[in-house]
């Protein structure tokens, strides 16, 4: 039986005979769909819910933690922010600008069903690259996605990152991040609840969008055969959104509804599982009574659509007629198409025929997980990068590093974002190392009060993680925390997203177990628990697996916004210091600057001392957060001198830096976590004590290093290097 | 030769902006307006016709959700 | 003093206007399928994506039951405030001269610009001084303001131009950097700048106070 | 009746994307493309092909930048 319809699903032979014995028979072609993506990498989590327990997930701060649709944190007044990161690669990779704004409608969805209103979007991007012009096409289409959906449902993007290496050429990465706000109150869980409750399905009507998408396109390696699943790209429809958003919001604020969920892989079979599953109940769904947009749809077809723009509620009878009048207010669409029941199956009716009946444990808890087979690779797996700097003076070296597309500014990027729409953003995108966003944009400034907020950060350099997942993890935890600590942010919660390659293969396998345990190690010793996330496997094809991405979103809270410095250097005549971890490391390895040498990929990094690392961070925190500093910035890829220069091109004004002479790249150069450069009056910075350095003074409109000076402009002119990507 | 491409959105392939005017239609007073459908018309000179097939392919249309159609229009 | 903001489908910034006029009288949302303005002052028509912007940015909205009664209301003299897809929406409707297209640059763009009051004679500017550049951001992707040449030099004839972008930040290709203008009467306002996002220094700038802060105290004097 | 109604930006007026699209076309190997003027589709199906005038003017199109033109395809 070589076209056996489970393996062309994607279900192994053995799984198939446990779905036979679970149903007590052979599954129909409605309930072998369903089975097939709930089964699936994607909605199971097979490959990576085993090591997923090994991350913390408890904190003084959590609200609530993974397993919901995002998890939140407490900022106290009775205010939680909910967030959550997640992955449109393969989506993207097909349709760059339908797959990141759908992607980015999918993040929202998840942020509303939890009863928060979206505050802030974040995107993190990953592309081959720039000479390649399929990245360039890629680029362009997932930026515009993102503003399009982000900027039209009015919702601000506020930060995000991008890299560009060629592991990703053939596999873009495109992960969005949510942060919405609500009353603790109003946190609401998808548990389906109340046996003879309805249920009512919200928003778009039902097409043919993403059929097969969750099995096939989210969880397979891609080939050649991408044409053939051209016919059912999602499109999004911010606008559709906005009104069902605006509508959830508003019945979830009445009181009106039991629980609610979002549509996203999978569509119904997913979100109707889920819901039963959580709520230990069972639903009756009628396709029949399910809205399409193409009158010829199959029951199966209504089933796994990947429809964007749906939610589905559940509601008492009593309050079907409010809900109603909102959504007709709204003008979204509503329709009753089930009931909750006791039964504890997932019944799928079409009229009155019974065309799939299944339980709910084995569509949900039943499918079987894997563990991995990790094998540490006895030499680097990945391609040294290609040369293209030749020079070894560190005159040319800055600019080359500013010019590089990694480190160039991204300003020609993320001014086609909203990055102001709710009046809330305090530092804006390349002013900050973090985000920083009022929670209350009504109040007024009034002397002596403070106006609190929160920062958001979201950080992860693929490449360090290749060559040490586990070092390289912990410093994107680490990076994160540093970022927040420049706005003088007290983390609060963190979200990633694990974007690896084929799990099966033993070295991906051990890349993913270090990587996670390098997550947990770092959240551990920062006392930061993870509310939630996503894993998005199988990022491979003909040309090799990605670099392996953990993508980790923190956010923190701010005391009072006002005072949060910038990164950009202010004021002549304060002090530049460089504030370092006790025993911080330098090196050359894995950093920027070895990557535009064409060196290889190292098999590992410098070890890090963690908890000296959580030392300084907390220093530069309640100095930052206290308004003693002018700026604070942290020292990341392409080292101090890029930091540097990075603080003069943000301030518009020049520095003075004292150098030895020794004109040792590394030392201007390489990386390592643990240091910041921040500036401010003298006796601010002596008051750090001896983890910080005074290392120059601000002015003038040079950045001067010992011997070594560039001006503000060219230093302008070498980071505008991105803008021609988007002419 | 002036030639002009005609692009709509594919049969099945969720159409926003069709969906909207065929809302906002009756109460403006029309009435009877049905499968309202928004596109893109892209209008342009080429010394060679045989050049357009691809051009669509390439860069006027997304093939992947979008339909077109060529009319040349002779001077 | 009371404003109403008008909310459509699609709207994103009526909150943010809310808010702002907030600062410097009472304010109320206006409901786009309601045919009166429930008897306030002034009306703000907000920015966003009426209409998800789909077909033609302001086509849709302008339809609304509510631009009936807006319409009324400028005819009769009262003050309108379009700001972004609210402008688009008042060119659209007729109520303003002029049409919005496309960026130069084609895409949306998010940046602070400076603008130079033109005119601080107007109830929209009264709060200003002539020649005072504001710091607000623009927020756009189709705000390249257009007229034919005889409405351009009738524009400039009747002081209708009471915004103009600072040289070196037009950010669409705007025909003489034209950032904001008014009927001829001079009681209805449109602007592509956004002065509610620019009403606390803690958001980056409170340059676009004066915008509101001249309305509310048009309405306050009548 | 299926109509079809074809907008562009009128002549004189700046055509942003038009000029993208002309710009993008000599590095994919096309030469000999000029004047590119990109618009707007809107396809619908009519009981009343008497109204689409009306329809354009008042919504489908604005008059102030765009010309328009119809064609209907009976089937
Ligand atoms: N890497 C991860 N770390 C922590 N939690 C995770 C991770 N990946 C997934 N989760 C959690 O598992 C649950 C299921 O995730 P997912 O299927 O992405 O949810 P949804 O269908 O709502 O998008 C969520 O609660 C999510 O937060
Ligand atoms: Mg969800």
């Amino acid at each position: 039986m070589s076209a056996s319809p489970h393996r062309v699903l994607g279900l192994t032979d053995s799984e198939y005979e446990l779905i036979c014995q679970k149903l007590d028979r052979d599954p129909n072609g409605l309930e072998l769909a369903v089975f097939s993506l709930m089964w699936s990498e994607h909605c199971a989590y097979k490959h990576s819910k085993k090591l997923l327990g090994r991350l913390p997930t408890e904190g003084p701060h959590l609200l609530m933690g993974p397993g919901e649709n995002a998890g939140a944190v407490d900022v106290g007044d009775g205010m939680a922010i909910a967030f959550k990161v997640e992955s449109h690669n393969h989506p993207s990779a097909v349709e760059p600008f339908q797959g990141a704004a759908t992607g980015v409608g999918g993040i929202l969805r998840d942020v509303f069903a939890v009863g928060a209103r979206p505050i802030a979007v974040l995107d993190s991007l990953r592309f081959g690259e720039l000479e390649s012009a399929r990245s360039l096409y890629l680029l362009d289409g997932a930026v515009s996605g993102i503003g399009h959906y982000g900027n039209s449902i009015g919702v601000p993007t506020v930060g995000g990152e991008v890299y560009f290496e060629a592991a990703y050429e053939q596999n873009c990465l495109v992960n969005a991040m949510c942060l919405g706000v609500a009353e603790h109150r109003r946190l609401t869980s998808a548990a389906a609840a109340g046996v003879g409750n309805l249920l009512v399905l919200m928003g778009a009507r039902t097409g043919r969008d993403g059929i097969g998408g969750a099995s096939v396109l989210a969880s397979a390696e891609l080939d050649a055969e991408d044409e053939s699943k051209r016919p059912t790209v999602q499109i999004g429809d911010p606008f559709e959104e906005k009104k069902v958003m605006e509508a959830c919001l508003e019945l979830l604020d009445r009181g009106t509804l039991a629980s609610l969920q979002d549509l996203g892989a999978a569509g119904l079979s997913s979100s109707s599982s889920e819901m039963a599953s959580k709520g230990e109940v069972g639903l009756d769904i009628d396709v029949s009574a399910v809205p399409l947009r193409e009158a010829d749809m199959e029951p199966f077809e209504i089933m796994i659509s990947e429809s964007q723009e749906r939610m589905l509620a559940v509601v008492e009878p009593g309050r079907l007629a409010e809900l109603t009048e909102v959504c007709q207010r709204w003008e979204v669409r509503a329709s009753v198409i089930g009931a909750v029941t006791d039964t504890r199956h997932l019944r799928v009716l079409d009229g009155d025929a019974v065309v799939g009946d299944m339980p709910v444990d084995a569509l949900v808890d039943d499918c079987p997980l894997y563990d991995l087979k990790p094998a540490a690779p006895e030499a680097q797996v990945y391609p040294a990068p290609k040369r293209v700097l030749e020079s070894e003076d560190p005159a040319q070296i800055l600019p080359a590093l500013l010019g590089s597309p990694n480190l160039a500014s991204r300003r020609p990027l993320f001014e086609q974002y909203d990055s102001l729409v709710q009046s809330r953003t305090v530092r804006r995108p390349e002013q900050a190392d973090a985000a920083v966003l009022a929670l209350y944009p009504e109040h007024k400034a009034e002397p002596g009060t403070p106006r609190k907020g929160i920062a958001v950060a979201i950080d992860g350099n693929g490449r360090r993680v290749a060559c040490d997942p586990y070092t390289g993890t912990v410093e994107a935890v680490l990076e994160c925390a540093a970022n927040l600590a420049c706005v003088g942010a007290e983390p609060l919660g963190l979200t990633n997203c694990l974007n690896f390659g084929n799990p099966e293969k033993p070295h991906v396998a051990w890349q993913l177990e270090r990587s996670v345990q390098g997550m947990a190690d770092a959240l551990v010793e920062l006392g930061v628990p993870v509310v939630g996330g996503n894993v998005s496997l199988y990022n491979e094809s003909g040309g090799g697996p990605i670099y392996p991405t953990p993508v980790v979103g923190m956010v923190g809270a701010v005391r009072d916004t006002a005072l949060a410095p910038g990164y950009g250097f202010g004021r002549a005549g304060e002090s530049v210091a460089l504030v370092a971890a006790r025993g911080a490391q330098v090196s050359a390895r894995g950093s920027e600057l070895a990557k535009l040498a064409g060196e290889e990929l190292p098999l590992g990094l410098n070890p890090i001392d963690v908890a000296a690392v959580r030392e300084v961070i907390e220093l530069v925190r309640e100095a930052a957060g206290s308004g003693a500093l002018r700026s604070a910035h942290d020292v990341a890829e392409g080292g101090l001198a890029t930091a540097l220069a990075e603080c003069v091109l943000a301030g518009g004004v020049g520095a003075d830096v004292a150098w030895d002479g020794d004109d040792d790249p590394v030392q201007l150069f390489g990386e390592g976590a643990g240091r910041f450069v921040v500036s401010g009056p003298a006796e601010a910075i002596d008051a750090l004590g001896p983890l910080a350095t005074r290392i120059g003074t601000v002015g003038g409109h040079e950045l001067v290093i010992g011997p070594l000076s560039w001006t503000v402009d060219e230093l302008r002119a070498a980071s505008s290097a991105l803008a021609p990507a988007f002419a | 030769m002036k030639a002009r491409v005609l692009i709509r959105p594919k049969e099945g392939i969720l159409d926003p902006q069709g969906q909207a005017v065929e809302r906002a239609l009756p109460a403006l007073g029309f009435a009877g307006v049905e499968d309202v459908r928004v596109g893109r018309m892209v209008e342009l000179e080429v010394e060679d016709s045989s050049q357009i097939e691809a051009m669509c392919q390439k860069l006027l249309a997304n093939p992947l959700v979008e339909d077109y159609e060529v009319q040349l229009v002779d001077l | 003093m009371r404003f109403g903001v008008i909310r459509f489908p699609g709207s994103c910034d009526e909150t943010d206007a809310l808010l702002a006029c907030r600062r410097y009288a009472d304010a109320e949302i206006l409901w786009h399928g309601d045919r009166d303005l429930d008897g306030v002052d002034a009306v703000v028509v907000p920015g966003g994506f009426s209409y998800g912007d789909y077909l033609r940015v302001g086509a849709i909205a302008r339809f609304s039951p509510i631009m009936e009664a807006v319409t009324e209301f400028a005819a009769s003299g009262g003050h309108v405030l379009g700001i972004c897809n609210g402008f688009q929406v008042l060119c659209e409707a007729g109520l303003l001269p002029g049409a919005l297209l496309p960026n130069a640059g084609r895409r949306f763009l998010c940046r602070q610009v400076d603008v130079e009051v033109a005119r601080a004679d107007s109830p929209f500017t009264r709060a200003a001084s002539a020649g005072q550049v504001l710091s607000i951001p623009v927020k756009h992707t189709t705000g390249r303001y257009h007229a034919p040449a005889h409405v351009l030099e009738g524009l400039d004839a009747h002081g209708q131009i009471l915004l103009r972008y600072a040289p070196g930040h037009n950010p669409n290709g705007s025909e003489d950097d034209i950032a904001g203008v008014t009927n001829e009467a001079g009681n209805v306002m449109g602007l592509m700048p956004h002065p509610e996002h620019a009403v606390d220094a803690l958001t980056g700038s409170e340059d676009g106070g004066v915008i509101f802060e001249s309305l509310a105290s048009v309405a306050v004097a009548a």
